[in-house]
């Protein structure tokens, strides 16, 4: 967009004996960025530009409109992935798998830690990468689960 | 002791022990290591999953949860996960030892000995990069959302109002920002922008959209990530002193805080960023840590650069580097060697210089409300600031006060069980209440930007509002600063701001705790920030009138510029987020990184000493350890005193009506009867003794350690039964002819356990417990063992000491 | 442990105690301290000599001596005075206690106990006031001498040459200093300012002041305290890890050392007043100690105070406060507690604040070569600033080689008799080489001054000896900075700077460590913002002369001011000081409170660490450690890591060859046996154990203790003659008909000595030394009391590990 | 003394066209302290006063010539007391206390700490003020010459 150039010279010039104020924005090079230069039409005689254009304060400024598209953009991708999954797990997820949503709650309840891991390392180790994919969500999930039951049920945490 | 479980002395001393029969279970350095990943239930496909954020362990939480239930049950509630005895040595140690050896030998290990000693500064980059680089994104972001509740940019919907109008002329002095590529919704929807049909237009819109991020905010943490709700800083302590809240630092608690912490602030909630960008830094340096053996391994390393991701967070936050670090030392960290100190300062720096490139606000600055001040103070203006200051503690007490009631309140009653609810009904009612007021209307950040500065003639904005006064002189360069008596537009700001006040007052307190992300720095400064301006500008006005009193005669003469509302603003900004944090020198140094004066440091620290001393009159607590206590956090309080003449007898475990404590003798004990006493106990560990007359104490072994190398000595070791015996010395008895072969153990009994005897006054096993970072403690009784004492014991003591304690010199800090 | 007596468990449990017969000897709470007070030779009267600097005790450096002399006799060396077992906790916390409990009783105590509160605080108000006036003080005077060796004003003998011609009309743009009123000698003499005769006049005098300057130094440092020479920064390391320099921090010692500091200044050898102030402003604190009780009998409390000192003697070395406290943390402290933190910014603070309003320098600054320097750098001189980090490494670690070589020389040699001698052949030859060169006639202040400043329009110095570019339009306002080509004082300037590197770079190597006050940041700073402007002139014309080569054709367009050589010389300096001192943090922090600007913190960060790495690959100890080292001071140095894998059985005594341990049995023995085995030994202390056999711990106990509570029993108790048992149980048997009373000793045995077991790692065990602040500690195996280990045990462990480790990562920090 | 007063306006002006560089100094209140009132006689003509001023630089100083001279006298009068009594405890002092001068040095190397003070204190607090300060004298001279031995002779410190 060739409105929006990344470097401005902003020069902003207070109210001078019965001027009011003005801002100026110019497209200028960093040396070029003051008074003189940019302030165009000069709203007061010859003599005057001096005292005039000390009042002005001129600044340079940058800014990066690319990043902020793409910053926008990954933002908003982001947010509607993470919702598009939402949905799937709420709605999909439980279609698909319906079997199996007894047996887990329980094994994850009462195992204590020490058994069960050898078993499910030998388990995952022997497995393809589509299921062991499978496990780790499975496996987040219930953590998930496990997070949402400390803080939203239980109020052990973050309360 | 229990968490004495040394791996760095065991592989030191390991050349003795490897090639005795027995020694089945550590066999490898590392093995050990292994053992206790499989242990945690970490499987080789962990890096794709949520990791334990600092090594193995169960969730803390289930444990506290547990040992709750089952509190008076036994001695040693030996609930926490393993952990080195002194923060991080041994096993790094062991690795230097290793390459050191190793790197006499070829060049090849020579540079392997330089990258090893390089990563960790190169770890420190890439958490500096990242968190820099998130922190820019959050920034924009934020931005662009906070404006999207107003109105949107035509010529390209990803800019900001700001950036919509950045390169326009149309904008005027009055009003910088409007141009005609930024429309109103009610510009777009209705067509006008003037009328009370444009003004409900751009209520309702407002009132939808922060609906809208609200509920996608709390949405999201349901569903994905719960731990990203809060500020997170009350966590990162505990974690930092040594505990461990799985899943806390993970992926996505990172992906999901990030995502709603934009959605949060641009809600329009009275909430801030800087807390959760602590939060998030810890993310990343968790999550980067598993780039590296070296930090992958040791939690202990692992916790330094966690300090050390405190301070990159709020040098983000504040654009104030060394403020972060000061921030680290003095408010989060638990243990800070120079190292981290070191290691902080240089990733604070990268992720500022990193923040900075990416130029978020576009003014080549950090944050928002940067201000460069060098206008003069004088001394009798310390009064004010000291008022400020006494205003800031009296708010921080209050605050603290009412926000743990509401919170006790949230978690007792009905209340919590509705979070959805709740976040969208103080949402409207934030929304609805702030829209009509344009200082509560625009964004906490902004709010305070606009109350620092000084009215300077480029100035346009209702605070300064002045009369005009007649010299205004062309010649008079700079000089228009001057003291100049309030005109109409300062006398509606000023109506406008103490309704402001009030309100962020009220909605603070029941916003912060919420089940979204939220920070509290940005409202607690903004509260700050109005008072300060309002008793600036009436110092301002006062000295206007009253040129020749006593008082103003020496210093503000007519012309003269005395009093600048912006820094009144500035000093109650300090006085209030310390009265709430309870921070004092890292306060100073982030207010003057943001003012880069340090002209300033004497108003500041007079404001926030006072404050804290007004508020530590009411409490002693910051709100970080008032939510840590709320939330029954096992935290053991660095800063504060153990008051209380009990000895350490009268704390440990068992007491006098418990059964006696569980313990191995080293030998004579069959594999049967060891496993039954396991069975029949949940302790973690167990003492081992040299018999049970004598008592005497020979080591520590972890119930896990145990469990599995019987286990393994059962499958693999031939002859090992049910009755043959454990042997834990080193040299075991001539077994009978007949009898099975001994099971020998001494390779995973701890040799060094640590100990106190029973009449140590409770203070100074407090502070071993703090300084050594212990778990656990033996006591002992002229050289016999007498029992145990853990973390969890010295809290709860420590809690019943509280209460009991007269709060009589609160000034003494 | 020895070390473990403890004052505060003691009165914990006194109620219990005190009522028995026998325990005479701790009969008051205060009680002990004037024991040892007693012990230590202090009289009453000890209000007007020099105190002891730290509690009672011997001088250090007799025991020292004595022990070294000894060593081998036997296994503990408990060579060290009494201390707390844990910093400054129990003493006052009973004072708290009481106070407590009295304020419930009357409102009289409740005053009493806000003023308690408070003491703390006011002693930092007095510290920082008292060393914020001497040092003002010392510039004025320092300033005054240095002049007087030019010549002398005539309108008033007390002013410098700068306030001598402070009004003058008379000066003019080329020579800012130039007035009638001031006369050099050579106009007083001769009468003449110019010419061969004049010139050789003012070299004669400027040697003959610098003589006499130099000579009085040094004599009134060997007359009236001889610890008021150095730098002192070493031994107040020495003294915050827990020994005790008897007379160190005395009054004399602070009058001496501000005296001679202005005239070792003066008197133009190359060193500056950082160091030695910091050793001012901890005898202010040690002296100012002593009219509060809380701190006059607590040493730990009182070493806070003397950490907090450190701080305020960089703060107004510096006029940087923040910078002060982050030294006294990085670089002198060895415990720092965040209460510490809090109250040595305080103090820093008004030190800072004192200075400023006395304004010794005329320019409301606090240091002679404050710059407020706001030029941007570009992301490419990151380069030549790494550059400077590497030449100021090198320089760091050459320096220090090459100043303890020589220091040993002094040290070994006939060369260390005649320290007036060598005090005045160094000044003669400083002054000599130095007076024709005028970079280095100056002092090391100014000079820094001189080569920081950029060269602005308004500049007339040789340095900025430009060619006029010939766009010198009247329109371009502050354009004036642009880059220039070298004119001929330009050049003729750096000839003059870089002989005067070299000179630098020599005369300071023999010069730190003479018998004068002597500070080395100064000089450091001055070699390296001498070879930093160097290089920034360099680059500078370098850019002028290639401005379109691919480097410098993105930022260093004609006419556009791209390289500040006074950013360079300011780089250089931090290097070079961050390579003798090894400090990074607190470095940046004060550079940066010098020049105001926040925008430097990259390249200076750059710069330090660079040089920290390259000197830490040369040799790991920065100045004050090697000298720590040199003089053999017992100080365990907390930020090296230990890396050696023996056990602590290796390192206790006794050894294997050594006879047992000397132990006392809690009864059974009789008054005369445990005289003759006090007497046949010389260690100060004794544990205590069940029985011979067993050899189960009970306690440790005091050989003064002991022998004060047997004398006073013998004189003042009936019926206690040598034959009586001497008794440490709680519950002594009943005694035989025929015998004599038992002497009940229970009282002064120490119930909870710290012990580790023989296997614990000895890096464990260095860390518990360290964090616990302990002298000794006892070594039990199975629950039997094995031996003992001490502090100097283990340094002279260390020593021996340090010989033979590996060097192979410097750059781990 | 009238000529050195406490404020003064400096300005620095840098050479501007064919006007070498001057500095001017003023003693005027720091309200006045700017070029208009300071430069005098201007150098350049009433059109160009503005920007011959906007080059120059001018600061307000203000000092305390009291503080300075009291500090100069302190300092010497204390350089002159130590002078003083170093020559009286060089010269005078060894001619009044001859007799005492064997047994002191003796004393002090050989008795061990604990048995030695009991006795010093018993004889210290019967004494007379005059005696007190006598012996603090003593105690002092004995801890500078122990001093001295450390740091110049032995070497145990600070070399």
């Amino acid at each position: 967009a060739k409105n929006f150039e990344d470097v401005r010279c902003k020069c902003i010039c207070p109210p001078y004996r019965n001027i009011t104020g003005h801002i100026y924005n110019r497209n200028v090079s960093q040396k070029d960025c003051n008074c003189l230069h940019v302030v165009e039409p000069m709203p007061v005689p010859g003599h005057d530009v001096e005292a005039y254009c000390l009042l002005c304060e001129c600044k340079y400024e940058e800014r990066s409109s690319n990043t902020i598209k793409v910053t926008i953009i990954i933002y908003l991708s982001v947010v509607g992935a993470l919702l598009l999954y939402m949905l799937f797990l709420l709605l999909v997820d439980p279609l698909i798998r319906k079997h199996d949503a007894y047996t887990q709650p329980l094994h994850n309840e009462e195992d204590s830690e020490e058994m069960r891991p050898p078993v499910d390392s030998a388990a995952a180790k022997a497995n393809t990468v589509l299921e062991r994919v499978e496990g780790a969500q499975q496996r987040w999930k219930k953590q998930v689960q496990e997070q949402r039951k400390t803080v939203f049920d239980r109020h052990k945490m973050l309360s | 002791c229990a968490g004495m479980e040394n791996p760095g002395y065991r592989s030191g001393s390991v050349d003795s022990l490897r090639h005795r029969p027995s020694d089945v279970v550590v066999e490898d350095d590392d093995d050990d290591d292994e053992m206790v990943d499989i242990a945690g239930a970490t499987l080789d496909f962990s890096n794709t999953d949520d990791d334990p954020p600092l090594g193995s362990g169960e969730y803390f939480v289930e444990r506290g949860s547990r040992a709750g239930s089952m509190s008076g049950a036994g001695p040693g509630r030996l609930v926490d996960p393993l952990e080195d005895p002194l923060p991080g040595k041994s096993k790094d140690r062991d690795r230097h030892r290793e390459i050191a050896n190793k790197s006499r030998q070829s060049t090849v290990a020579l540079l392997h000995s330089v990258s090893d000693a390089f990563s960790g500064w190169l770890l420190m980059l890439l958490v500096g990069l990242m968190s820099g680089a998130l922190a820019g994104g959050i920034d924009i972001a934020a931005h662009w959302l906070t404006d999207m509740k107003e109105g949107l940019c035509l010529v390209g919907f990803w800019f900001n109002h700001e950036h919509c109008c950045w390169t326009s002329n149309e904008t005027t002095f009055q009003e910088r920002d409007r141009c005609p590529q930024w429309q109103s919704w009610a510009e777009i929807m209705t067509g006008t922008s003037e009328g009370a049909l444009a003004y409900f237009v751009n209520y309702l819109m407002f009132l939808v959209w922060a609906l809208l991020f609200a509920l996608l905010a709390v949405t999201l943490v349901r569903a994905f990530a719960p731990y990203a709700c809060g500020s997170g800083i009350p966590e990162i302590k505990t974690i930092l002193s040594g505990f461990i809240i799985r899943g806390y630092l993970g992926k996505w608690t990172l992906i999901i805080k990030t995502i709603t912490l934009v959605l949060a602030v641009s809600s329009g909630l009275s909430l801030g960023k800087e807390g959760p960008l602590v939060h998030v830094a810890c993310c990343c340096a968790n999550i980067l840590c598993h780039l590296f053996t070296k930090y992958r391994k040791n939690e202990a390393k692992r916790r330094e650069v966690l300090s050390a991701a405190a301070a990159v967070g709020v040098s983000v936050a504040f654009g104030a580097p060394i403020g972060g670090v000061l921030f680290s030392l003095e408010e989060v960290s638990y243990y800070f060697p120079l190292k981290t100190l070191w290691r902080s300062f240089f990733a604070a720096l990268v992720a500022a210089f990193t923040l900075r490139s990416i130029n978020p606000f576009g003014n080549s600055r950090l944050v928002l409300f940067y201000v460069e001040f060098h206008a003069p103070w004088h001394l009798v203006e310390l009064g004010p600031f000291i008022l400020l200051g006494i205003f800031g503690g009296l708010w921080g007490a209050l605050f603290i006060r009412a926000n743990i009631a509401w919170c006790r309140i949230r978690k007792s009653t009905r209340l919590g069980h509705y979070p959805v609810t709740e976040v969208l009904v103080v949402t409207a009612l934030t929304g609805m209440l702030a829209y009509p007021n344009s200082y509560t209307r625009m964004g906490g950040a902004e709010l305070i930007s606009e109350l620092f500065n000084d009215c300077s003639l480029l100035d346009s904005s209702q605070l300064c509002g002045y009369k005009q006064s007649n010299s205004t002189s062309g010649a008079g360069v700079g000089n228009g600063l001057a003291d100049r008596p309030a005109g109409v537009g300062l006398y509606a700001a000023l109506w406008q701001l103490a309704l402001a006040l009030v309100f962020k007052m009220m909605i603070t307190v029941i916003t912060f705790g919420m089940k979204v992300p939220s920070g509290l720095f940005i409202p607690s400064m903004a509260v700050g920030a109005i008072a300060g301006r309002l008793l600036g500008v009436g110092m301002e006005q006062l000295a206007y009138y009253n040129h020749d009193s006593a008082i103003f005669r020496g210093w503000c003469s007519p012309g003269a510029d005395c009093i600048t509302p912006g820094l009144y603003a500035m000093v109650g900004a300090a006085a209030c987020l310390g009265g709430v944090t309870r921070m004092t020198v890292s306060l100073v140094v982030i207010m003057f990184e943001l003012t880069g004066g340090l002209e300033y440091i004497v108003p500041l620290m007079a404001a926030t000493m006072t404050s804290k001393w007004v508020a530590d009159a009411f409490g002693r607590e910051g709100i970080y350890e008032a939510h840590i206590r709320l939330n029954g956090y096992p935290f053991l309080e660095p800063k504060e005193e153990f008051q209380h003449s009990s000895l350490t007898a009268d704390v440990m475990r068992p007491r006098r009506s418990d059964p006696p404590l569980a313990v191995l003798t080293q030998e004579g004990m069959t594999v049967e009867e060891v496993e039954a006493l396991v069975e029949s106990t949940h302790y973690s560990g167990f003492p081992v003794v040299v018999s049970q007359d004598s008592h005497r104490l020979v080591g520590f072994v972890l119930r896990r350690d145990l469990l599995i190398s019987i286990d393994n000595a059962r499958k693999r070791q031939e002859g090992v039964v049910g009755a043959s015996q454990v042997v834990f010395t080193e040299h075991s008895p001539a077994p009978a002819d007949d009898a099975p072969p001994p099971l020998r153990l001494r390779g995973i009994v701890d040799l060094s356990p640590f100990t106190v005897t029973d009449h140590t006054p409770m203070d100074i096993t407090v502070d071993i417990f703090r300084k050594l970072g212990l778990r656990q403690c033996l006591v002992t009784h002229n050289g016999k063992l007498l029992g145990i004492i853990t973390k969890k014991d010295i809290l709860k003591h420590m809690a019943n000491d509280c209460q009991q304690r007269p709060r009589l010199h609160p000034l003494q800090l």
